[in-house]
């Protein structure tokens, strides 16, 4: 009987079916029709545009799944999951359409059926980290996420910077995987259990308390930590960002923190938290230093991620270490541990989504014109590539964080949600790390448009295709500069099973 | 009066420039015209702020529209945008409107054969459109926004030029000291929010009126104004941030005319004048002690300074400490009064130096100057009456102004027995009219004559502009006279400026305020009967002495530079160290060299030194060890020989660990960084 | 002899797992870096199993320690990929060679 | 019971004391054939934990899998008779004493807890129950691991396999 529901549980993932059955017939094409290219795109596209529609019309529906002999759900559809899915099959869209840009290397178009599936796979491990509710569910569904990317971070196989970065980010992501999982064996030791709800009910109960609990959450948060790029567990960001193939960074600085993110919230919520808000705060199960954990590997990541970017030389690095300051200010905005504050990060995470996807793009396309990611390179690029230079100063003003782009929205909303929780030295200090993110934003934009060139830029031009990419980015940053409604209702939405 | 109807009109205006702006731009591509369409849309811009003007004149300091909408609505918490017109924003707004129309004129001839034509235009108008909105916002946060905006537009405009260095230069200086100030505005700004949870200036005036007060002090009532204030600091170049101005003369001559002479510098004190109701009376003298100090300082250094440009940047930098002193001491009226006046004379006086440079082929320096009157009569005619006007003589609408800050001087003194604002007015006066009337001599009339007439002999002609340049000028000119501002030339105090302006009303509370504006309770009016006294006691005694400082100013100059009955070269080998501090304008320049560029240095090596050494430094040192430990079962003589190379080899390790940065590219150490951060985080946490 | 406790199987968890970690900071090779990550996951089995076993917990543990093992072979298999590859392009399996990204 | 404790401290020490080879060892081909020891000594202990299937899986996808795929490695990358397969090391303090630190702190923790104080002997848990469990209640993990297996193998293919240029 028991079987029966469970496979009808199965059926009800229909997202995750589709996405499973888009990577099946990907796979299908590319055995059977040598690879057809534009059967392989329309065919991942749609499959992703279907998936798109699915979540967006389970986006305020939950549903329990896989209720076992003890009576709790193993995977719950709901709300603050299916944003994180929606977050990561756009940026997974994107990436394929990004893809067919990317002129790298020539071998990586042939193989482009690999990419994709893989890229699939990485988006179906966000699906599982987004809505399991057992550990070792959610550290199976981190696992498909990590083992395609370091696959995916070495897909530019005839460049040694990419083999390089796929190893750093395999031996690091390894390293912490296998903590992360010993840790999950400890806290498995502690309750008997690796289901979040009992995890949390044993917790609140108060019969647990002490170092060895506070050392599995710590082997756990080094897990999260790394897919999030988080101080003191980002090194490798900025050689594995540097070294993948651009679309890939694209797509791992945006999916692969939310995978972090999203299972970070959902352990804060469900896990370490009462279920619910009693007035405006959280209150954690039991007593952990909650607020010192995350105030100091946010106030790190951020101090750490700008101080270095400064002096960063190659654009995709310099990225990669603002990328870090990111998840510092994402991570103050869950330090403020208010309704607020969940707010805040599901809206800065959408619009980062347009402004870090945005900003790699432009870095391709400059990249397929001038062969060179060195900012000392981009002099002059602000006369022959106007288009691509004016974009790519939206996004890093938005990055930034500076009106009228969507960026200043989400810093706003996140600095104000720590005013409310009476955060202000971390407010401070993220306000502080903005001035200092801007001197190395400017400086790009110096290069782009003040510095002369060298020498002569050779026959750069814009093409159409990488334009209206770049326009379809760009102009929501702007427009969710100002008009933003839409999103935070659609954050708020996303939450509705939490917030007060 | 249709209060809709007026509304879209001033929308109309607000936005004007900023289509002319995009359609510039958008028609750059196709015609080499595309400037006529900002200069169609500056049109409009005037239109519309004149028609404002004209209706709402006769009630001037009753009308208050405003119009706002939600922009961010939070639960408890919504922030507004919103225009709010009064007697100081419709006023200013036909101000600007009127002077960047005549600027835009002006630059078609001026900047004439520019590569960057067109997009020169598109930059005025994106400058005009940050500045209207400044204007006649009602609110902080939309005129932080367009604050940073004008900021953004005027480092485009003072680096229109970039690729002289110089000009770049000067771009980054100014944008780099305008975030100083920007910098204490926002927390200003911030402190606001937390205050009274608004940024709207009526909302934050009925809180203070319903007895809110930042942390319920006095002393943070005074720490918000002046945090406020930093950002006049910033934009009107004030003391010390003063040095950005003078080298913002790197920009086209008409930029420098609109943005820092008339408007954008005039940014400051305006939102000086809107804040004024919050300012309490140490944040007022603090006001104006920076302004005395603004209005001194650069008033010594102009009388040295031989690039025409530069005197009349530092002669701006003096004005406008005037203004924002007079503001320090209670009198926003007559500051707002010399701030409408200077903006049309100081305008001109740049539109005219651009002139003469232009028919100097691009000359600036004043000692290749002299005799010019008869080749350019116009630009003579204008540019003394220029003078006239900033030197304060009657009939002139500086006269009136200056005047009217003087008389406030003097009546602060009185009342309160602190005559030194008193005498730096009069100074500045004195001062003002000596160097105005030296520029004015050497340039215009006597100095290197021969110098002029040898470069026309060699066949370079010295020339009038073309009546495009001209006609701004004349017509800038005859708005330096008295009868557009009052029709008695003795008291502007009774013309319809001064009397649409509504008088000083603090909403601050009364232990907190001036004395002679405490026992005004919270009436609109704010000054005590005493003031009104005093005001008329002094009236006439304070023109007496405006008009004797002017006239003694004129007559140095007259002595010096029009009899050249003194040889300048013997004085200032007389007062060398003097005159090389004042040449040298206070080594400013210099002391921000040391401090702020040498402190970045330093901090930002600091950074780097503690970037590398934490962990890296580490890592060396392991890896040192290690050696070390390996090396051990190494004979001792061994030991002995090599002691000495491995102490050095130790000491250039331990350089090294210094320089070295932390991504070292070794992956297994990142790993390791993982376990010691499990370790110390565990550590960290586990302590309670 | 002392009887045999949880604890006992705990240490010799600990000790797997840090001597695992050891490998992977210190050994240069890149095969004994994967070999440390073996040995760090079977560390995390052996806690599974224990607990599962002292704690009475059922099958839950041994359902980990499964799932932990498949786990295991699939990242090996991938591992040994980029190993090669990183062997053709560098001429080298040491994994403190392949740093030309960094600062 | 002593017959536990002696057959439990023998795979103690074979499982330790290999995987101690396994790390320090200068030879790579004798760190494989210890690493084949720890995964024969851990199946001990799995037996001893009654966790016979475990044990049993333990060594048909360690040793017969896994360890043929990293014997591969070996062979492919390493070149095997002209440098002997030595390997040297780096980071030796910095990763001896953090790791160090790690294991005293876990042992610590683990031992100054109060767990499970239970030494009697323990029910094992019949293969039905896990097949139950896995197939049954989480039915849904189970299909996870083989998509995951697929992107394995996809990935290992895409990158291991040679290009033609």
């Amino acid at each position: 009987m028991e079987l029966t529901q469970n496979l009808h549980d199965l059926l009800s993932l229909r997202a995750e079916l589709v996405l499973t059955a888009v990577i099946l017939l990907l796979l299908g094409i590319e055995l059977f029709s040598k690879g057809n290219k534009t059967l392989l795109r329309v065919v991942s596209l749609t499959g992703i545009g279907v998936v798109l529609i699915l979540l967006f019309g389970e986006s305020s529906t939950a549903q329990k799944l896989f209720i076992g002999s003890n009576g709790v759900p193993l995977m719950i559809i709901e709300p603050l999951g299916t944003f994180a899915k929606i977050i990561a099959s756009i940026s997974a869209l994107f990436t394929i359409l990004f893809m067919g840009i990317n002129r790298e290397d020539s071998t990586m178009v042939r193989r482009e059926g690999e990419f994709m599936v893989l890229l699939l796979c990485t988006v179906l491990g966000v699906f599982f980290l987004s809505s399991s509710y057992d550990l070792i569910l959610l550290y199976t569904g981190f696992e498909l996420l990590s083992i395609s990317s370091y696959a995916l971070a070495g897909y530019n196989k005839r460049s040694s910077q990419s083999s390089e970065a796929s190893l750093k980010y395999l031996v690091y992501g390894a390293a912490s995987s296998a903590i992360m999982i010993y840790g999950i064996s400890i806290l498995y030791g502690l309750t008997g259990t690796t289901n979040i709800f009992i995890i949390q009910a044993i917790l609140g109960s108060g019969a647990l308390s002490g170092a060895l609990l506070l050392m599995a959450i710590v082997f756990l948060l080094a897990g999260i930590a790394f897919k999030i790029s988080a101080f003191p567990f980002h090194f490798w960001t900025p050689d594995v960002y540097e070294g993948a193939p651009t679309h890939f960074t694209a797509y791992l600085s945006v999916a692969s923190k939310i995978g972090g993110f999203i299972l970070l919230l959902r352990l804060i919520l469900d896990l370490f938290f009462r279920k619910g808000f009693n007035s405006e705060i959280l209150q954690p199960v039991s007593d952990l230093p909650w607020n010192d954990i995350l105030i100091f590997i946010s106030i790190g990541s951020m101090t750490i991620g700008n101080l270095v970017a400064l002096w960063q030389k190659n654009i995709k690095r310099l990225l990669a270490y603002s990328s870090i300051a990111h998840a510092g200010y994402l991570l103050a905005g869950i330090a403020a541990l208010n309704s607020t504050g969940l707010v805040a990060v599901l809206v800065y995470f959408a619009f980062y989504l347009l402004m870090n996807m945005g900003a790699f793009l432009v870095v391709i396309l400059i990249k397929n014109e001038i062969h060179s990611e060195m900012l000392e390179d981009y002099n002059g690029i602000g006369s022959k590539l106007p288009l691509y230079a004016i974009a790519l100063s939206i996004f890093l003003v938005s990055l930034t964080g500076l009106p009228p782009t969507a960026g200043f929205i989400g810093k706003f909303y996140i600095l104000m949600a720590l005013v409310n929780a009476d955060l202000v030295l971390l407010a401070f200090f993220l306000f502080l790390n903005s001035v200092i993110s801007l001197y190395y934003y400017v400086r790009v934009m110096k290069h782009l448009f003040i510095s002369k060139p060298e020498k002569e830029l050779g026959e750069a031009k814009q093409n159409v295709y990488g334009g209206v990419l770049t326009l379809v980015l760009a102009v929501p940053t702007i427009i969710f500069g100002i008009f933003f409604t839409p999103i935070l209702r659609l954050a708020e939405a996303a939450l509705k099973f939490y917030l007060p | 009066m249709n209060s809709e109807f007026l509304s879209t009109i001033a929308i109309i205006a607000l936005f004007a420039p900023l289509a002319g702006f995009v359609s510039t731009l958008l028609l750059k591509k196709w015609t080499k015209n595309a400037h006529y369409a900002e200069m169609f849309f500056i049109g409009v811009n005037v239109v519309a702020a004149g028609t404002l003007l004209v209706m709402t004149a006769g009630d001037l300091h009753t009308l208050h529209i405003i119009s706002s909408f939600n922009w961010i609505q939070f639960p408890g918490i919504t922030f507004e945008l919103g225009f709010q017109f009064d007697s100081l924003s419709i006023i200013l707004l036909f101000g600007v409107a009127l002077i960047s129309f005549l600027v835009h004129t002006f630059s078609l001839q001026y900047m004439h054969g520019d590569k960057r034509y067109s997009r020169y235009f598109a930059y005025l108008g994106i400058f005009t459109f940050s500045m209207n909105g400044i204007v006649i916002t009602n609110n902080l946060l939309m005129m932080y926004i367009f604050w940073e905006l004008v900021g953004l537009s005027s480092y485009l405009l003072i680096g229109f030029w970039f690729e002289k260095t110089s000009a770049s230069d000067a771009a980054k200086k100014a944008f780099i000291a305008n975030r100083f100030g920007d910098f204490g505005m926002l927390a200003g700004i911030l402190l606001v929010f937390v205050t009274f949870g608004t940024f709207s200036f009526d909302g934050i005036k009925e809180g203070l009126l319903s007895g809110i007060l930042p942390f319920n002090s006095g002393f943070w009532l005074s720490v918000m104004g002046v945090l406020l204030f930093c950002g006049a600091i910033g934009k009107s170049a004030q003391f010390p941030l003063h040095v950005w101005l003078p080298d913002a003369m790197e920009g086209p001559t008409p930029v420098s005319a609109l943005i820092h002479a008339a408007t954008m510098v005039a940014a400051g004190v305006y939102m000086v004048i809107k804040i004024y109701f919050l300012l309490s009376a140490d944040a007022l003298l603090v006001i104006a002690i920076i302004g005395a100090l603004s209005a001194l300082i650069p008033a010594t250094i102009a009388f040295t300074q031989y690039d025409i440009k530069k005197v009349l940047a530092y002669s701006t930098l003096s004005q406008l400490g005037l203004m924002v002193m007079a503001i320090g001491l209670g009198a926003f009226g007559n500051a707002f009064f010399h701030l409408m006046t200077h903006a049309f004379f100081k305008a001109g006086l740049f539109l005219a130096a651009g002139s003469v440079i232009y028919g100097m082929h691009h000359e600036q320096d004043i000692r290749h100057m002299g005799g010019l009157k008869k080749y350019m009569p116009k630009t003579f005619l204008a540019f003394a009456i220029y003078t006239l006007a900033i030197s304060g003589v009657p009939l002139t609408s500086g006269f009136m102004s200056k005047d009217a800050i003087l008389n406030a001087t003097m009546i602060y003194g009185s009342l309160t027995g602190n005559w030194i604002f008193a005498v730096v007015g009069f100074g500045v006066t004195f001062l003002t009219a000596f160097y105005m009337f030296r520029l004015l001599f050497r340039v215009f009339i006597k100095g290197n004559i021969t110098g002029v007439e040898h470069h026309i002999s060699h066949g370079h002609k010295v020339h009038e502009s073309p009546n495009v340049m001209v006609v701004p000028l004349l017509v800038l000119a005859a708005l330096s006279l008295f009868p557009f501002f009052s029709f008695n030339p003795l008291s502007g105090e009774n013309g319809w400026l001064m009397k649409g302006m509504n008088f000083a009303s603090s909403a601050v509370p009364d232990g907190l305020r001036y004395t002679f504006m405490a026992l005004a309770g919270t009436s609109v009016t704010g000054y005590t009967e005493s003031y009104f006294e005093a005001s008329h006691h002094y009236h006439y005694i304070a023109m007496a002495l405006s008009l004797l400082c002017a006239l003694g100013g004129f007559g140095l100059a007259y002595t010096v530079y029009f009899k050249e009955k003194v040889n300048t070269e013997t004085y200032k080998a007389k007062f060398r160290p003097v005159y090389t501090f004042l040449y040298n304008k206070w080594y400013f320049d210099e002391l921000y060299e040391v401090i702020i560029v040498k402190f970045t240095l330093l901090t930002s090596r600091v950074l780097f030194w503690f970037d590398a050494t934490v962990v890296d430094g580490l890592v060396n040192l392991t890896a040192f060890l290690t050696r070390k430990v390996s090396d051990l079962g190494g004979l001792f003589d061994k030991y002995v020989v090599d002691g000495f190379v491995n102490f050095t080899a130790m000491f250039t390790g331990l350089i090294g660990l210094f320089m070295r940065k932390l991504q070292t590219g070794k992956i297994q150490t990142y790993v390791a960084f993982i376990v010691v951060s499990i370790v110390l985080l565990f550590f960290f946490y586990a302590r309670q | 002899m002392t009887e045999i406790t949880l604890y006992h199987f705990l240490v010799i968890s600990s000790l797997l797992f840090s001597l695992g970690l050891y490998a992977m900071i210190t050994r240069r090779n890149s095969i004994l870096i994967l070999m440390g990550v073996e040995l760090m996951l079977n560390a995390a089995n052996i806690n599974f199993v224990a607990f599962s076993h002292f704690g009475n917990f059922g099958a839950s543990g041994h359902l980990s320690a499964l799932v932990i093992i498949v786990l295991a072979a699939a990242e090996a298999a991938i591992a040994l990929a980029i190993v090669l590859n990183i062997y053709r392009t560098f001429n080298t399996v040491n994994a403190d060679e392949a740093d030309k990204l960094k600062e | 019971m002593t017959y536990y404790s002696l057959v439990f401290w023998l795979f103690a020490l074979i499982t330790v004391g290999s995987a101690f080879i396994v790390v320090m060892s200068k030879n790579l081909i004798y760190s494989v054939f210890s690493l084949l020891l720890t995964f024969f000594g851990v199946a001990g202990l799995y037996v001893l934990l009654s966790a016979d299937f475990i044990a049993i899986v333990q060594l048909i996808v360690y040793v017969g899998g896994i360890l043929i795929v990293l014997i591969f490695g070996v062979m492919l990358t390493g070149s095997v008779l002209t440098e002997g397969l030595k390997t040297n090391v780096t980071n030796m303090l910095l990763g001896s004493v953090a790791t160090g630190a790690l294991a005293g702190l876990l042992i610590l923790l683990f031992t100054n807890n109060n767990l499970y104080p239970n030494t009697q002997v323990l029910t094992p848990v019949p293969l039905k129950d896990i097949s139950r469990l896995f197939i049954v209640d989480y039915l849904v993990l189970f299909e996870l691991l083989g998509v995951l297996l697929l992107a394995a193998l996809i990935g290992a293919a895409s990158i291991g396999r040679k290009e033609k240029v």
